[in-house]
């Protein structure tokens, strides 16, 4: 029992905070929202410079065989610098392979997830099925969608990959709140689909991969705002005090700290829980998702109100965070659904 | 104490309905439901223009400078009827609102005679220049200097979150005219023609993709010395008197603009059957119980004038009605979910729910943040020991 | 349209301010405390000294003829001082007898309710049903009940009086939470009940009645946390000042009073709607219950906060308040009940 | 990073579970259960002698001073154990989490031996003389005296908030022992045997009707010269870091009362139907993750030792089980209805619930209100301006 970082963890988060700081800047970031919602030299950078397209993929398969905590070292730093970055639905995609492809698709396609060859994304369905490795659907509100090579398909028992270069693939690219991960709708039409061998094993997966990225770029983004209005607090004066001098106004950047900290408990809890498969994986997984996002979202809000009318204005990078957060909250699942699973697993079943 | 109208307010309650929806279904059917503040600006100048020529535009002001002399229980039949009807908000809010009733209270007889009649007639269009970027919620701060040169003011500074400063004809604007003053000391409320080489204004592009706030830069900009209300180094007092007229009937208006929000989100809800959902219902319920209670709210402001502006219930309004529409916001995207998170088309634009989630961040901040209201409330409302300044 | 009291409601508010400030003192509502819950001399003299026992009666049976806003006047003020009053279930009684009852019951017992000769109660009963004009049953928390001398039991579209000193009766008074306002449980067995002529009339007049007198306590009670609160951050000095000066501080304080301006906003217009028959009163009434009961225990919880430790003693009177503001809560339906009720007008019934 | 325990550690495990159920079950069956701190005090004074007796008693401490060397993995399992089994919290709580880490810190050999061998066994209770009537949240300003004369220490003044100090053998005083110093300088730290002419101790009725708190006056108490712990002029250094103590492994033994709390909540939330409200799921929710979260939080705290006590999760993690117990008592009455305001019996006693929901109100007042801790936040945690003295 040993909740702290190793110091191999420790360098990875230095690395990859670096990283981000760097080159996900405000300017880059802004030019990818006014184009496709990626930024495809960071991408590659990520990938080639870092390696660490690689990172939850087994070496054997050309990745870097680290698990979720060192996952969500990376979707943290990445979401503190709010990074137009298709890492959701790549992590998505590489552990449902992983964990539920067959021997040949895990050597067809870790590789090239490892390498950062392609762009993956994934979508839920309620109700899909392939007929003669065929899938046919509309499936809205998919991450990266029109920027994406890969599509992993999950539902049911079932989880299938489906060329989004191939056929009977038309994708509606969408103007979507956040415009660093742009939803948008694809619609399949006898598309070919590959059908992962072990379904049931594909799909907590992804979907563990997906929370913890998504809890872990909350927390980091949180951090960021909180670490941001903080600055600005020291500098800005009116009243001839520093606004940080106000109490008032100190107490409500204590209160982001406060939640920040337990959603950094939350999210290295689940990362832990994952890799060690612990018994309680699952509901660390919905307080990790939930937690963390309404944690960002609150601090996001606070960054806007707290830094006055220039925190409400396009120039300012407030409303990255703010929108980043708004999406994370209903992506996979909001709040009132992690907590329901969570009641579930304590009270059964509602009535 | 009676909430009810009388059988003669019920008829004006008719003829405001019958007028205002006529309108909205004829000749300017092109605005209605309009529901932010920028969108096809001249139409809506010309329904100002419209409202002026039936007298409909400032319907509490006297009948000689072109209003009705309406009862309270008028105008707050009138406001209702208003944004029932669908008819978007008044882009001369700012002149109907407060620059009127302030030349009203404080300007000579001249000023009254030189802008009241603009005003109500749609014509004359007011915009606001308080804030600048180093005097946000620190009114008493400003820089922008003011002095008198050849029988003419002569301005110069920067004022920042002038709403409308766009589309407007006039702008009133605070200014340091004493050398050396500090704080709410030397200052002098101007009016000043927009339409001058010496003003330049520049949009904000907001949160929203909006840009309904500008930044105002005054070089050498100009007006006649007779363009102040009241005297040099009143600046302060007419301000905060000016920030009194917020509270006025136009809050009743105001909160009709509130009520089709909600309407949206509660077709929304039942649309898609978050209607169904006890978390969702409990949470329009607040919204609906916290809308009525404004307008009561209101009422009660409105209705006890013997009461000055420092009476509980006009100190917390601000915060209330801000913090009810910031909730509001976030449960409209709660009850559309991702859907909400799509644009209506190519741009970065915002039908009415989603943007009220946008836009209503800045409710809490624009107008005295919710920590300057608690401020407020706490100094001038309990009693208690004000904040001290710094000497930064 | 004004919503603004008369001259003649101002006076009743003055009076009756006084009335309890200088009667309901904490020592003797401690009295009542230690007792059965009862001070029976403020009763006394709020009967004959006020002539207020009989408020909201008519004037052909003895009372002052007065309306709901009046009545929330007096309930405001006696809650102000957390009052050992049996308010409750005497306004409750006497508006189902005055709104439902036969000539005849109206004049047997609106005389003597009018005179504040007995203490009444009321309690909800989900199936009950008199045979032979005798009832029977267990009803828990009834309000005084182990004071009381008249009983209206209703539900459905029925209404029953019973005598408490009468046969088939028995009483286990509890020492419950509030002790201001104990509550009993009240066993009949076949004990003598009368019906009221128009139960389909008494019923919602007595509800209305009783939500109002809540609502008005709260927001009474409120009021006093507040002032209270204020006087003591006067005085209170911490780090060499007044700990009133200190801005968190003083923003709660700020809170509360948004919230009892609200509430303010509630208990008036709930009582003003019920006296003029406004198509708003269903909604008003649940408004002004469910608002102004949460708005007290908000401001009560932050009076013993505020406080520090004394606020946390029995010798100090915020406990008073803060179970007072608990316990109407939970009476005559708690804060989501009446928030479904609004949202089923809104929304129609839950799925 | 791990959370797992290694086999050894589950050994370890069962060895406290079988022993601590043994006790309770058996020879302690009596106390089983009690969740207040002041019920059957002299029974529970019988067992703090038996975990001692059965080197129970402090596990963590150096096997020399009659601990057991136990590694922190060790210590969070015996806490969670120790709860889980039902076993009612320690009345010498102060005695083995602060006075003995206060004196295995910074006492002389002398006073280690004399103190930690009693605490240990059981034997010697200690209470804490911290807050006064004025020193509040501002403890700086206590006013206690302190003298040295003829070889003693001679203390006159008034505690409050002298939590259990009628079963207590001793109290570490802070006293002022500079003639007219302020603040936090002049102060020294003493420990004082309490069955003495000088100390009167009289209990303060809580809300709940429960009496834990005290007030203690001292009018010329006494002690040996050799009573004070550090050198004279150092109690405030020793009291700030006696509060660090506060947020060690005795945490998670909190952690899990609160776990038996929330047990309850659950069982009587399955048992009355409420269990099925989807609102009240939510906020059960909300309870389970805090819970979890704050154990995970002190994880985090004592797993990173290189931290000190400034880091981020260590701040905060009082205001956040402070925080969580409230809403877990608002909670609990929301599950209870108006059953849970139903006193057990006659008198003004309570069950664990209505227990929880009465007492947690303390929680966010005592050892540093909300208000306080979140100035600690803000101006240690982040760097923030310190609020300023004033001088009154």
């Amino acid at each position: 029992m040993e909740f702290a970082f190793t110091d191999e963890q420790r360098m990875i988060a230095e690395t990859v905070r670096g990283f981000f700081a760097e080159n996900a800047t405000s300017e880059r970031t802004r030019k990818a929202m006014a184009g496709d919602g990626l930024d495809r030299a960071l991408w590659n950078a990520f990938a080639s410079d870092l390696g660490l397209t690689g990172i939850a993929v087994p070496e054997d398969h050309g990745g870097a065989g680290l698990g979720m905590i060192e996952l969500a070292l990376v979707a943290e730093a990445a979401g503190a610098q709010v990074a137009a970055l298709p890492l959701l639905g790549h992590v998505m995609v590489g552990q449902a392979i992983a964990k539920g492809g067959s021997e040949e698709q895990k050597a067809e396609w870790l590789p090239r997830l490892a390498a950062g060859d392609m762009i993956s994304t994934t979508t839920w369905a309620a109700r899909a099925s392939a007929a003669d490795g065929r899938l046919s659907g509309t499936f809205s509100f998919v991450p990266h969608g029109a920027v994406a090579d890969l599509l992993l398909v999950y539902g049911g028992n079932d989880a299938w990959l489906v060329d989004l270069k191939g056929k009977g693939v038309a994708i509606t690219p969408h103007v979507t709140l956040d415009q660093t991960r742009p939803l948008a709708t694809v619609v399949l039409t006898d598309a070919p689909a590959e059908a992962l061998e072990d379904g049931d094993a594909a799909i907590p997966a992804a979907l563990a991969a997906g929370w913890i990225c998504l809890a872990a770029e909350a927390l980091g983004g949180a951090q960021a705002a909180l670490d941001r209005t903080v600055a600005y607090a020291r500098e800005r004066v009116q009243f001839g005090r520093p606004i940080g001098s106000f109490q008032a106004y100190k107490h409500r950047l204590a209160d982001m700290m406060i939640e920040i900290e337990q959603a950094r408990s939350a999210v290295y809890w689940a990362a832990c829980a994952v890799d060690e498969n612990s018994d309680e994986t699952a509901i660390a997984l919905h307080a990790a998702k939930s937690f963390a996002a309404d944690t960002y979202f609150m601090c996001a809000g606070n960054m806007i109100q707290l830094q006055g009318g220039i925190g409400f204005t396009w120039e300012h990078d407030a409303h990255l965070f703010f929108k980043r957060a708004r999406s994370i909250q209903t992506l996979l699942g909001n709040g009132t659904y992690h907590r329901e699973a969570v009641a579930t697993m304590i009270l059964g079943g509602a009535a | 104490m009676k909430l009810g109208f009388s059988p003669a307010e019920e008829l004006f309650r008719a003829e405001c309905a019958d007028w205002l929806q006529a309108q909205m279904a004829g000749p300017f059917k092109d605005i209605k439901g309009i529901t932010t503040l920028t969108a096809k600006a001249e139409r809506r100048k010309e329904w100002e223009q419209h409202l002026g020529e039936n007298g409909w535009s400032c319907i509490g002001w006297p009948s000689q400078w072109g209003g009705r002399d309406a009862t309270l229980a008028q105008q707050v039949i009138f406001a209702e009827e208003y944004a029932r009807a669908g008819v978007p908000g008044r882009v001369n809010h700012i002149g109907i609102e407060l620059a009127g009733p302030t030349i009203l209270t404080f300007g000579s007889e001249e000023q009254k005679q030189r802008f009241l009649p603009g005003i109500a007639a749609g014509k004359t269009i007011f915009c606001q220049g308080f804030s600048e970027p180093n005097a946000g919620s620190d009114l008493a701060s400003v820089r922008t200097k003011g002095r008198l040169e050849n029988g003419e003011w002569v301005v110069n500074g920067q004022k920042i979150w002038t709403s409308l400063a766009h589309i407007s004809d006039w702008i009133f604007v605070i200014t340091r005219t004493e050398e050396g003053s500090k704080g709410p000391k030397g200052l002098t409320f101007l009016m000043m023609p927009i339409d001058q080489p010496g003003i330049d204004v520049r949009g904000i592009t907001q949160i929203n993709g909006d840009a309904e706030f500008n930044e105002t830069f005054f070089t050498d900009a100009r007006c006649p010395a007779d363009s102040l209300i009241g005297r040099i180094g009143d600046g302060w007092k007419i301000a905060m008197g000016l920030l009194a007229f917020e509270r006025g009937v136009s809050t009743l208006g105001q909160q009709m603009s509130f009520r089709n929000e909600l309407d949206a989100l509660i077709t929304a809800a039942r649309a898609n059957g978050t209607a169904h959902d006890p978390l969702i219902r409990q949470r329009i319920a607040k919204a609906e119980i916290g809308l009525r209670l404004m307008r009561y709210g209101a009422l009660r402001m409105l209705s006890n004038t013997d009461h000055s502006a420092i009476d509980g219930a006009a100190l917390t309004y601000k915060i209330q009605w801000a913090t009810w529409r910031r909730a509001l916001g976030e449960l409209a995207m709660d009850v559309l979910g991702q859907a909400g998170e799509l644009a209506e088309g190519d741009a970065y634009e915002w039908s009415t729910l989603p943007n009220l989630f946008l836009f209503s961040r800045a409710d809490t901040i624009y107008g005295g943040t919710n920590q300057i209201q608690r401020n407020l409330i706490a100094e001038r409302g309990l009693g208690l020991p004000r904040e001290p300044r710094g000497d930064l």
